[in-house]
């Protein structure tokens, strides 16, 4: 395991001659990461989600990674159909959900084989034995069984006859075999609570809650947790049981928060903290659904979801509710924002606001829809035709999305502007435990809209205040009648201008308007030294991955310090002068070098970077190498 | 920009609905006519001048909301539908007019009418029909006849003209209505059933392209031919028509034959106009007639009623907010397991 | 890639059109029907292998060309038929399949199918219509019916579903049927009825999606209930159907209604089915019926001849080379007025 | 007039009291720029293109500008309305339509209005003095006459009653008073043509083949033609007559020839070269269309031309036609360039060759349709989600849209790859000589497709060859079946793949193959020395306005160098290099800075950028006053 056991004692339980609770050792670590792996009917998102809350409910810090087939329903035990469910759960502050698997469970042989070589060697790996059957074996591919072949040598291997025992522990109540063997996955969840200490309650509880119609059902999720458990307690399998403290965290209340639903949620806080309706336009696509999906279900906060007939329609919606005074927003991935581009060029040009999310995913094209990338960076800042200049902000982990889609729709307000929130798969469909914030305290976004002539007795649409921003005149306003459009038009007046003076001046303007939002965004901080050897810089959901390596690399002496751009456009104004405070800068990315290009171009830093496209988050372990490749050590 | 009323207009004037800018339509477009005619229908309405607005997207009708003072959205190529969906589900209390052409409405924007008009949002589709794009200088569209000789068919188009009627019916529209630029009483009447109607409303307009498609329509707006070659649908009325109205529509079997009156057939023989039929069979039916085997239809074709979408989405808030009670961000953020760290 | 054959096939099996990929859908998906009906009706039509080509767009149903031992494109969403369309221009000589479903070809796709459909282009769309997304895990469609909970409508759908089929007659077509994935000769035959269609031919599948909408065909393929639920057109034959063979449908004006035979109804009154006819208006009718009003039509609505797109196109390049001859180079840059500098 | 005279003669025509010709000095001049400017009804696109013709038949070097008016038809005599043709001749190489006009003809108060900022100091404008009616000015809202009010003292005033001169002389042709007043541009083109001497004869033909079946329109052009002509010998209101004798020029045939046309001409013979049927797909925009309209008259050479139901359509059936083995291109200006970005970046994901055409427009948005700009660089590169590298490529004037097109189509087959040709408004409408190429000489398109299979009886449509191309394999080609499409695909068999190290090594393989397109383009050359204290770099149309400014500053003595991208992804491989070479980098663009940032982001050089973003092409003295502000004079 990555961090060091620092105590040893003996479990308190009793110790019996056979069959009770026998003696094991405890061992205090630091952080663990566990990951459960099955087919996708094995339940084993639903075993994650329960594990990472009772580690929660317990007080240590966590972070989650789910990891779905990218098929509906692949056929069972095939390699396609592998579902897993990785929780890092630490006594320290942790930010991603770990590089290396201490502890893993796989329920048949397609599990296994496409998630041993994420485990660490030495590492735990539990074993439904039953689920290796000649049949199974031969779904996943495997010739011989690697359970008898000898190719498992460099684990800790425990095989567990989860079938058999779940049946026995469930044989008196009145389900149907199917039945029965769907709740193997709280025994193996029972197991492994018992391993790490983990308290029962709150998924007793959650199981109450979840099947009171159902009483059979509940007992049997009930006795096969505790049966799992009680196997773990009284078998000699486990020589030790682990300890992960509780971490010193920040008080409150916490929940548990993916991405997705934190930007939801955001956007609904958004919507009460200006005022207005939030009408929130999407065509599903993955991974960006499970927005339109949250939001859906909130009506009773006066949240109205247009599922429209594509991306185009979403965005003209949108613009079309913001035209109307609401508070537009649609949400897409990537091939979506593609369609949206020229839809997002007349918001530029009518300077209307406009919230645009991007839950990026793999590319190009379809490319990998499950899983997660950055390589939309370059297309939100440039995707449009003309000088076509939009804010763009990225949030850094699942929690942040609540507070960077807070800050999009306040730009979007504030400046009358397109605001692109490029969110990710990794932070999308990731979880992490969520400070629910005091509403009274989160600072309101004022809003006006001008009920009376701007200028002589006219209303002149396009007039603008110091920072450049027109006014937002709602139809329904008598004595604003004005139109906009997508033609160039007049400073002031707004009226159509073919003028090549004009237009030169509106442009700027434009470009102007968007940098000016600088002047109400935070500087870029800095993690670590103010200066020194190296910089690491990124967006986006690398930063879990960039802090904890940094931080690592700081504990062995290296002159090294992060910071994170969670303003990608305009950029802090200090970013510049920032970069400029180390010898050497370096950007890690999951694309070819979006940032890097912005960096290189606008700053002149010979920065370096980091590239990762495989789909997937980088381990901290990728992004430290790289460090001391860097600046020895 | 515009001009502030003083004092609130007890009724509109067609020139209250009049915009500062200068009309740029070429001389003889019938797009001229279309505009007067829209601020006169608008004027009668009883509607205050800041509730309309006119969202159009790219074409030489689609400049229309340019020239009125009310408040307006000249969008992008084919998608003004979506911005008025959009708005209309904002803002139910106005009164959203789409302004498009043949090119914009049912070229490039033909899937947004489609959506738009099955949903039965409750705005006023009006599409100028000038068999042609007349900003683009003159390509054919899709409702070019075949045949057409424009810069991109030099030979002659190829393609089937699509019937917006039959498209609009197609997609199960509530009301759908065909006028013409010169008529300008049944252009007027036509706007203002649209304006009445609750729900989708689809006009389609024969417009003239002066330019680059003159005289397509002679057929149905020559004073010498027009008579035998249009047919003004009334409600529960036989279709007659021809300049002495003594030829009519007959169903036979499911086909519409022209026959004329006397010798046997009778006005009770004919076809019976019934804009109110629950099925559309008798609407799309008409919208097939075309000229020369047949007069084409002017009016109302299908004027049904039906919950608009955003009623019934602005319903489904109320109701769940009249059940269980205004949402409060608190009980929102702790609908999930929640754990208290102190 | 693929398996080469060593020597022709002199005719295919089912067998030599699948693909060496494993077949992906949840099991008890209706796309496995389609797919091995697919196979059978290709393979009897004595075109070989590779002039078959697939094209989809994006869904669970867009999964088929991979399956299928033929040439394949598996495009973007919604756009299937535009590619389909290029390369058929290209190539006239293929067999060029269009795969789709309700979201991929009537949501985000809608415009282009009509487009296609109106061009007459030579090509075979078929829409899996399961009335729901399946593949982003279960939204409501624009087939889904009113009040359907989904992920996206948690308290029902509230928009008027579009009929496939009715889009498609509206949009010109010339070839419309409709089939169950259940019915496996229905199936094919109907397949292999589009196959032989000269134009744009439309086939609408029911398609049961096994996970996110179970069940919505029931009444049309619960052994105990279809037979009065659903009816099955035969060209120049009367509309009859039932359990018992014993109820029809007959026109009431422009309307349809279910009767029993007997008790002086006779097959003479009942409605005669014909595809042919010139005038959709009949295939429009029975586009409309729906259950639990009707019994829901299988079969061919609609097969008129008509020429196709590319012909057309083609012909106007060999008129003209026939009367010009083909062109020079030499001659087209020479085109303008042309000086000579020595 | 900008250039120098050299000579003074007599005029050779004999000397009479009154009535006959009058004596003229003649002037010898290097170049000269005549505008002519009117309502869209009066015909000056015509004058314009005739007085173009008769000056490249003399021997002139020639380069023009056309301007339209926005609308359609604006009416008739307003500002709106108003329609010019700039042409530039003369005796030397000439690379643009000129900065300042020296002779600038009006046809009524509209058009001086719009115009005269344009007219040198001291230039000659000659006016329709018929046309200043109260009705007229009004319309053009002057307050007062200029004619009358001194405000035209600074130049040189020619009062011409080209009505009433014009009507006289075709007073007895049995024609409409309308049909007479049509002619007047004739009459003012003979009038032109006298002052700098051009030869008749090339219009009179013209006009007797155009009007063939029309004597009395023929009888009529030709006489106002003559009358104008005559007028000018026959007045004593012009002192001096202007000569601009030969262009040395590379002997051939020439004609004039738009970048439209000349895109149009390249596409054919590009299939013919690579023997592939053209297939043209294609929604009208401004100003693209007339690619289209140009395509659409040429089957006779086997083109096929679809008018899409919009940009998606197009792109999408261009692709398919590739995909059967056609040359599938599509064309559109930069709002269709947003709608094809999906279908692009498929094309990326499956290589298949295929050209998309964007001449660039003024945005953002709708933004000015029929103006010129360049800000469409960045979203050519980077318009799409994922990493999605295509080709990009830019004419650098209306000829070499013949050579950069041919270049596009030759890139996309052998590289099996989206290739985007960035033209623009001002390529496309503007023209220039053409030198017509020998056909014969041109070098062929070699494009070979696969017939067997590759590899071990097995085809594999992602088998490559060292420069890393797949095969074009065509439907209809037995035992080579195969599927393609959007998600990632696995290296060599094709086959769908969702593995993670396979995704970055195919998005690895897509990046190089397009940058193997380096080896296989002309280095990057520059005009001047080869070292020195400046270096202009540029791309696209501004190519005539930054030689000639940088010709300019060097014969001046600066150690100033030009050099223009025509690829510009890749770039050629020593453009790093080059830039290095010199102290400073200039970089001027009709936009806010694309270039800028590549080269930046890329060569890390400190360059600089000159932008004018007013839908106009540079003026030659703004680039050169650049180069003076930059590096001293
Ligand atoms: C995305 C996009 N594609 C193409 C165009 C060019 N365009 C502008 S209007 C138009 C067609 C107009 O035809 P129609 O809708 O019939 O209007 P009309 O001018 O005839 O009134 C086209 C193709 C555009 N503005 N935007
Ligand atoms: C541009 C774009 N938008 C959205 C998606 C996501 N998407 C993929 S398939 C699909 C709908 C599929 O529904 P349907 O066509 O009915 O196919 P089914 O899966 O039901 O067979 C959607 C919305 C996408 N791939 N691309
Ligand atoms: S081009 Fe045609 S449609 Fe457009 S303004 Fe002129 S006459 Fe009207
Ligand atoms: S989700 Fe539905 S449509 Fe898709 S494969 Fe599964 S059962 Fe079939
Ligand atoms: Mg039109
Ligand atoms: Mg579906």
């Amino acid at each position: 395991m990555s961090s060091v056991a620092r105590s040893v004692e003996e479990s308190p339980s009793e110790s019996h001659e056979r069959g009770g609770p026998v003696r094991h050792r405890v061992e205090e670590l630091d952080s663990v990461v566990v990951r459960f792996a099955g087919d996708s009917g094995d339940g084993m998102q639903l075993a994650g989600t329960q594990f990472t809350n009772a580690s929660a409910i317990f007080g240590n810090d966590i972070s989650t990674l789910p990891d779905f087939p990218a098929e509906i329903r692949a056929p069972a035990g095939t390699l396609a159909g592998v579902s897993g469910f990785q929780i890092n759960f630490s006594s320290q502050d942790i930010y991603t959900p770990g590089d290396l698997v201490n502890t893993l469970v796989v329920m048949n042989p397609a599990a296994l084989k496409t998630n041993l070589k994420d485990l660490e060697k030495g590492g735990l790996l539990i074993v439904n034995s039953d689920a290796f059957t000649f049949n199974d074996l031969r779904k996943a591919d495997y010739a011989t069984n690697p359970l008898e072949d000898g190719s498992l040598s460099a684990y800790r291997v425990i095989k567990v006859p989860i079938n058999t025992l779940n049946r026995e522990a469930l044989k008196d109540i009145r389900l149907s075999p199917r039945e029965v063997d769907r709740c193997k996955n709280f025994f193996a969840l029972g197991l492994v609570y018992w391993l790490y200490e983990r308290p029962l309650e709150p998924t007793l509880r959650w199981i109450r809650e979840k099947f009171a119609k159902n009483p059979a059902i509940l007992e049997a999720n009930t006795r096969a947790l505790k049966a799992g458990y009680n196997f773990g307690e009284t078998t000699e399998l486990f020589p030790v049981q682990y300890r992960v403290p509780k971490a010193h965290i920040k008080p409150g209340t916490y929940r548990k928060i993916t991405g997705n639903e934190a930007t939801a949620l955001g956007l609904v806080t958004a919507s009460i903290l200006c005022n207005k309706t939030l009408i929130y336009c999407s065509y599903p696509i993955t991974p960006a659904s499970d927005i339109l999906h949250a939001l859906a279900e909130m009506r009773r906060y006066g949240v109205r979801t247009f599922q429209a007939e594509d991306e185009i329609a979403a965005v003209g919606a949108a613009i079309g509710a913001s035209f109307g005074g609401a508070l537009g927003v649609t949400g897409s991935s990537g091939p979506g924002l593609c369609l949206k581009s020229e839809a997002i060029g007349l918001a530029v040009m009518v300077e209307l606001p406009l919230v645009v999310i991007d839950v990026q995913r793999g590319g190009p094209s379809t490319g990998l829809p499950t899983k997660t990338e950055q390589a939309d960076l370059l297309q939100a800042l440039f995707g449009r035709n003309g000088e076509s200049p939009v804010a763009v902000v990225a949030p850094c982990s699942p929690a942040d999305c609540f507070d960077m889609i807070i800050e999009a729709v306040r730009i979007a307000l504030r400046f009358m502007t397109p605001v692109i929130l490029l969110s990710d798969g990794y932070l999308g469909n990731g979880a992490e435990p969520w400070l629910i914030p005091d509403v009274n305290a989160l600072p309101r976004i004022e809003i006006s809209h001008p009920t009376k002539p701007n200028h002589d007795g006219q209303f002149m649409p396009y007039l603008r205040d110091e920072r450049l921003v027109r006014q937002w005149a709602l139809p329904g306003t008598p004595g604003l009648e004005h139109r906009i459009g997508g033609l160039e038009k007049e400073d002031v007046t707004g009226n159509v201008s073919y003028d090549p003076i004009n237009h030169e001046k509106m442009v700027r303007i434009r470009a102007q308007k968007v940098a000016n939002i600088a002047n109400e965004i935070p500087p870029l901080s800095v993690n670590g030294p103010e200066e020194g050897d190296l910089l690491v810089i990124g967006w986006g959901g690398t930063f879990g991955s960039i802090t904890t390596a940094v931080n690592r690399a700081r504990r062995k002496g290296l002159k090294v310090a992060s910071a994170h751009l969670r303003y990608l456009n305009p950029m802090p104004k200090n970013t510049g002068e920032v970069l400029r405070r180390y010898k050497r800068v370096l950007v890690p990315e999951l694309n070819c070098g979006q940032l890097l290009l912005l960096l290189r171009g606008r700053y002149l830093v010979d920065a370096v970077g980091l590239n990762k496209i495989q789909g997937k988050p980088f381990l901290v372990s990728e992004i430290e190498s790289e460090i001391y490749r860097l600046i020895g050590s | 920009m515009s001009t502030v009323a003083t004092t609130p207009l007890p009724t509109l004037t067609p020139k209250d609905l009049s915009s500062d800018q200068d009309v740029r339509w070429c001389p003889g477009c019938g797009d001229y006519s279309i505009l007067a005619q829209m601020k006169k229908a608008l004027a009668g309405l009883g509607i205050p001048r800041e509730k309309f607005v006119f969202i159009s997207g790219i074409g030489c009708s689609s400049r229309f909301p340019y020239y009125m003072n009310t408040y307006g959205f000249h969008t992008i190529h084919g998608r003004a539908p979506t911005f008025a969906t959009g708005l209309k589900i904002a803002r139910p209390d106005l009164s959203v007019w789409v302004i498009t052409g043949d090119g914009d409405g049912l070229s490039i924007g033909g899937n947004h009418l489609i959506h738009a008009i099955r949903r039965n949002v409750d705005i006023k589709i009006i599409l100028f029909n000038n068999e042609i794009y007349g900003l683009t200088k003159g390509q054919y569209s899709p409702t070019s006849r075949i045949g057409t000789r424009t810069k991109s068919s030099p030979q002659g188009s190829v393609e089937n003209p699509l019937r917006p009627l039959s498209i609009a019916i197609g997609a199960e529209a509530t009301f759908v209505a065909r006028t013409l630029d010169v008529d300008v009483n049944h252009l007027t009447d036509t706007l203002r059933r649209a304006a009445f109607h609750k729900g989708a409303a689809f006009v389609e307009i024969y417009q003239n392209c002066k330019i680059f498609n003159d005289g397509v329509f002679e057929y149905a707006t020559d004073k010498s031919v027009k008579a035998d070659n249009t047919l003004y649908l009334e409600h529960g009325k036989p279709l007659i028509f021809g300049k002495d109205r003594n030829k009519g529509i007959r169903l036979k079997g499911l086909d519409p034959e022209v026959v004329t009156l006397g010798n046997g057939v009778a006005a009770d023989d004919l076809l019976i106009h019934d804009e109110k039929a629950e099925e559309p069979s008798l609407a799309y039916l008409l919208s097939r007639m075309v000229y020369p085997r047949f007069p084409e239809c002017f009016g109302v074709f299908r004027a049904v009623e039906r919950p608009t979408y955003e009623a019934l989405i602005n319903k489904q808030v109320e109701d769940v907010i009249r059940a269980k009670g205004p949402g409060k961000l608190e009980e929102l953020f702790a609908s999930d397991d929640i754990w208290v760290v102190s």
